[in-house]
């Protein structure tokens, strides 16, 4: 099992969120996050003085699948993401000991 | 906390001397009123109930300004940690006014004039002032309430250079003290009978009274306090600033046309000249922003209504609608310069532009006032374009008066407190926000 | 959803009905004007332009209270979750009785006394009123319609303390009933000449009839509907508390200064005091707060303020400003105990205080006009103070009175609308938020 | 932004005109005002002070519907990131129209009648307008002012279609153009003595001339502009619509009953009318998406509110209380089903419902003004039911009219901005959001 | 030392957070994260049209902690957050390198 | 390949991204969090009722990073984090088993 942690533009969301569904990818967690890169923020101007913004708001999705899937995963965000500007994101990938749902305590893929 | 204890103390003690002294009043009055009414046959003034509704209204629109309008509108531009503490300073402002006001404001700035420098205490808890008593042809009572509205704002207004840094306890005292001894005095110069009235200077609503007394304290006091650690203008909620300047503009009417003290064609002119100054600041400083900033704002379009509301303030019942145009222009622009070039040159931080707006606008009103006061809008004021120059001189000493009188008080006020009590929070509570350290509370629990 | 649909079938009835018997009255009208006019020479009430200027103004300040004043005020205090619930529980009782009020409110309570009881069903649509109808120096119109904001105020106030947890449907049962048998009763009885009012009540503008009323009901309403989930005060937006207040305060202008009826003296010092006691409270309040919590805050301001100011709505034209100064130092403090300590140890969960501040403040104001009430200042009234003790036992058997009725009449409202619809939502549509599973929306998309 | 400095420069251009003019003005106006006092003997028109109070706090209140009233309503309704620009497109048609209206707004439209189409331009800045000019019983000035808010209004109405994706410098010259050439001739065929006012059309406050007028501009703009790249009402902040909702109402009553243009009767029963009309269609659309959509909401609530205000605008001064119920009723359900059936099926993207609410609201009010009005409330307008089915027809004629009219005007406004200037911002900026790249600026640092 | 990640109904995060407590647990960090799964989200309802809010606010709760207490720390979250119905979430277990506490610059198991 | 998350106050935020940027770091993730430690949260006063805020506002940064810049960087977080108070944060360290760049497709280091 791996996690699939993928920071992506938040306006992209819907998109690769309803790809990964059709995948057969049944869940996932979305959190709102401040990204710094090379896209570099913008200016907000109140009364004549600029003021710089320097993150930019990025999702992160994050999804834990079976080894088997990770690859369809990846190439799937990659497709649904891209703008070919810069600022698209990043997808990191680690590895999991154990996955365990709540409901019912099962344990390992079952659980997913 | 010991004296904000003493404080509760001597406000219960007043009361009951109040109590006292109204009792001793109850007696009177009525004989007072009776007199009144023997002397009233000819050419009395009488109570004409539409100038009285207007001034009843007029009276709850200018208290709107202060409560929520200038609450909100510094409350949304203050960063989100600092919006309640903010807050709080205007409110607490205005309800700390009130109540000075009527034990002691009202007479000290309206009673009988002493040495043109302040009235006498003759009507202190408003003793020998009974429901009959008249104002021209409104209650005496409307007119004290109309008078209290202004002095509240006119400490509020101060507090847009003081916040995010001062604190609260600081802040409570200051106004106490300010209130009596900058606001009192000025107020009674020029309405009251003192010098400044007899001297001719015009102020139809408070250009030097309001505006540019309180921008010289803000400033005076920007300076004192020294620089914040976050030295920049974050907007916490922009919506809040929309709905302050609109009930400020709508509370100004009250403001200006109430100005008037009754429902006349002067009440009219006063209304149109400040609806039309408004408008035009706005776009002139919308226009400003637009060319030498690249955008246009919608703070930009608030900052530029408010100024030219401010601007228009002296002169509304003076000048003619050409005359409310050209103060309107100049107010959409000038102050935009002072805020955005020369604030950031000279470095003092005035946090929300208190002088940068009510300082610089004021006083372009009061000048103007000099240049287009047109005698057919009103007999009292001719200006420069009507051929009174002279004018124009009274105007600049009434604000050179104000400006040297208002800075060395301020100044005096300050040191005081700053040894007493302590002006500033602690550097980490600042960053903190004020909201928890003043008050341990939080804007929003969203 | 049958009820629903079954009331609005109802409406449209009645509807029907009203165009009838407008029809009806459509001939007589004209012809019982011209009887006022034939009648008018002498002495006859004449419609006073200024009265009626400031009358139609209070109208629309008190009309602001409800909505949006009360329903931010109170929408503000509530958690994220529940917010827009409670501010449509304000929004649809002013709709809902101002529909009632024109319908057959009105008549119960100012038409032909029967009984000292109840008014006469003879105004039912308001058949019989027309375009130059007068009541004193005011159209009869105005006067229906400044009566309706009472009405309706009142009903929302009891909201406060149901939030977080009563159905919504249940809530619109409650207003139609509750303003039909608690509220219609009781104004007819102190002002429409029922018992009370013969009795020689004091109540200026509704210390009585509309806080006490609404905060007995909140109260018992509270303890039957039982405690919330999460049985604790977490404010979701203060900066919509500080609005409503600030737009309560202004409307309370109307609502005290617009209680007599006409642009004069007697309004003059109803604002006055009304001012007066609000400011003071607030300060009080908050040097409560500061010396018992440690830390003066800004909900503590905004609640002295409104304890303030339902403190002094029955003894605004009766009393002095020292009298509103000490009715505003009571409701400064007694009612923060009431909510900071008494409530926890009783422990009933009336959620806003609904109760420790209306029901709390309408009852120190209640009772001190009785003490306080000034001759010099309205002929109708003169309290413990100037020598009539016995004034001051006619207001307790006035506060006793409604208290008793109150409290039986919300029972028995509250017991039906239980047993045919059901008081509270699940417990985890509770916890998840009322704006959820009541309207199935949101009150910030941010 | 050449543009910009161009419309600068020629503001300053005219202002100089102005102040020439002015001074022109500055003799005669003492002479005019000596011929209408030597002229007043017997029945001149005086000014009456009770109806000049009310009529300046009217239009202080009408003010307050545009600033902050709408800009919030629409603001809150629109998604969070466009909630800046949609707040500025009112703010900046309040000042644009504000400034316009004193220079040739007012002349065109209620100057001396010209072959029934337009105004003669006669007192372009106002001159000839002295202190003591009087209209009716109040002074020219206010009637001026009071005339300008609804001017104001009328464009700000029609921006809630336009919204989330038009460009801010395209809607500036919107404004312009649209107050120009679509708003003057409408508001002086129906008030300033055109030929439907001739045709004896009824609009006793602006069914026609503000609410379709406004309506059908904000459908064709809404087709013309094409649909937003997320075509859905995502509210961003409730209860700005709820704080916009209740200034709306509140101000309407100045709008209403301001339209009587004094404190009488008259006013007092469209007041009435006003406040039973927007209650019982909140009531009903609340009832009907209870029963349709299964929930009730308080967006349901506040949008039947408007939609009643909308309704009985033309009608306020004309029925009687049975007529406004039945209006209320009708706006409460015909709106809902436009805005949610038929808008869906057509598929034009108004994105605030500007016509689906103002637009058929107002037709509504318009026809049923020919069926229910009532002589017996006022001698100048009588209905189907009262026995002039002729009325009904005007009605529909006027509405024809202003509809056709208006459609072809906005167009071509639209197409020659179209090709001036665009009238979209760039996909990808709209789905970033207007406030950033329209103004850079964010509505909520939280 | 591993790091235990669980995605719970945020109704639920007090009391899991006072069980975590009592069992010693000294620290957690905790993020508003909106999930999609099983569980379906909710209709809202503007001027009679639906709109269809697909995702649901969940919290993210992360305990890092030596491995002996791992089992306890799961058991103990599964106890306190299960409601039994759909939607309950579940728990992620990853591995971890290293901790640092920034105030001292200890390292390792002392510094958790 | 490592990932270094730190939890550290947040008006430490500028300081540490600014020092970082100077570091050679491109790009981080930073996420609003509470926190819950030893740090003990604030007193809310409503109506004369206190009401315990336990938990604590922190931020989270995220920064992927090739081995050999772990040790600069955990430094620099410490160097600039560092007030000498409870609640200064912690650093967990993580393995990584990949990264791509959503724009560009590319794999592994040169994808950070
Ligand atoms: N080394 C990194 N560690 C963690 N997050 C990163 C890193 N580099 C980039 N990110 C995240 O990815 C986002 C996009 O990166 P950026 O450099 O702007 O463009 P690109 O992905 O096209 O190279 C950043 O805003 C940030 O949130
Ligand atoms: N594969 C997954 N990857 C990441 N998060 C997941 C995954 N599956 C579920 N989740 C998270 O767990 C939450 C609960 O999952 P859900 O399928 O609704 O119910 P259950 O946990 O009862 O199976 C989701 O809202 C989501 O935040
Ligand atoms: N075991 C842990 N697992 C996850 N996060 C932790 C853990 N311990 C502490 N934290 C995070 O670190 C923050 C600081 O910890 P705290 O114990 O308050 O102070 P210190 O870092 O000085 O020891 C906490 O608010 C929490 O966000």
């Amino acid at each position: 099992m791996k996690k699939i942690e993928a920071i992506i533009k938040p306006f992209k969301l819907d998109e690769v969120k309803d790809a990964l569904n059709e995948l057969g990818v049944q869940g996932m967690t979305v959190t709102d996050v401040k990204g710094f890169g090379r896209q570099k923020g913008h200016v907000e101007l109140y009364r004549g003085t600029e003021f710089q913004i320097s993150f930019i708001p990025k999702v992160k999705i994050e999804v834990v699948a079976i080894n088997g899937m990770v690859e369809k995963i990846v190439s799937t965000i990659i497709e649904k993401a891209n703008t070919g500007k810069i600022g698209d994101g990043k997808i990191f990938i680690y590895a999991l000991e154990d996955v365990i749902r709540i409901r019912t305590g099962e344990k390992g893929e079952s659980a997913i | 906390m010991k004296l904000m204890l003493n404080i509760l103390i001597i406000a219960i003690l007043t009361v009951f001397a109040g109590i006292v002294s109204a009792e001793d009043v109850a007696q009177p009055s009525p004989a007072v009123a009776e007199m009144e009414e023997v002397s009233a046959p000819a050419d009395a003034p009488k109570l004409d109930t539409g100038d009285t509704a207007w001034m009843i209204v007029a009276t709850a629109m200018v208290m709107l300004m202060t409560i929520p309008g200038l609450a909100l509108f510094y409350g949304g531009l203050s960063k989100r940690k600092d919006t309640l503490n903010t807050i709080a300073m205007s409110f607490v402002a205005f309800c700390i006014v009130s109540v000075l006001w009527v034990i002691y404001g009202y007479t000290l700035t309206f009673g009988t004039d002493m040495l043109s420098i302040i009235g006498a205490p003759e009507k202190l808890f408003l003793s020998g002032v009974a429901v009959d008593s008249l104002s021209g042809t409104i209650p005496e009572y409307i007119f004290i309430v109309f008078q209290l509205t202004f002095a509240a704002i006119t400490v509020a207004l101060v507090s847009g250079a003081y916040i995010e840094r001062i604190k609260f306890s600081a802040w409570v005292i200051f106004v106490i003290l300010w209130m009596t001894i900058a606001y009192l005095p000025v107020a009674h110069w020029v309405w009251g009978g003192g010098f400044l009235a007899k001297d001719g200077a015009l102020d139809f609503a408070g250009g030097t009274v309001v505006h540019i007394n309180a921008g010289v304290a803000a400033l005076v006091g920007a300076v004192m306090l020294g620089k914040r650690q976050e030295n920049v203008l974050i907007p916490g909620n922009l919506t809040l600033v929309v709905l302050g300047t609109g009930l400020l503009w709508f509370g100004w009417f009250g403001f200006n046309a109430g100005s008037a003290l009754a429902a006349n064609g002067l009440a009219g002119i006063a209304f149109i000249n400040t609806n039309t100054a408004a408008a035009i600041s706005a776009v002139v400083w919308m226009l400003t922003e637009w060319s030498h900033a690249k955008k246009p704002t919608l703070l930009g379009l608030a900052s530029g209504a408010v100024a030219g509301l401010v601007a228009i303030t002296p002169a509304a019942g003076f000048v003619n609608i050409s005359g409310a145009i050209v103060i309107g222009i100049c107010s959409g622009f000038i102050p935009y310069f002072a805020v955005a070039s020369l604030k950031p040159k000279l470095g003092y931080d005035d946090a929300l532009d208190a002088f940068g707006i009510h300082g610089i606008a004021g006083t372009i009103g009061a000048i103007l006032t000099g240049v287009f006061a047109d005698p057919s809008i009103n007999e009292a004021g001719s200006g420069l374009l009507y051929g009174n120059p002279g004018q124009l001189a009274t105007q600049f000493v009434a604000v050179g008066v104000t400006a040297v009188y208002v800075t060395i008080v301020t100044s005096l006020i300050l040191l005081i407190i700053k040894m007493l009590a302590g002006l500033r929070v602690d550097a980490e509570k600042e960053v903190e926000g004020l909201d928890e350290s003043q008050h341990g509370e939080k804007a929003y629990n969203l």
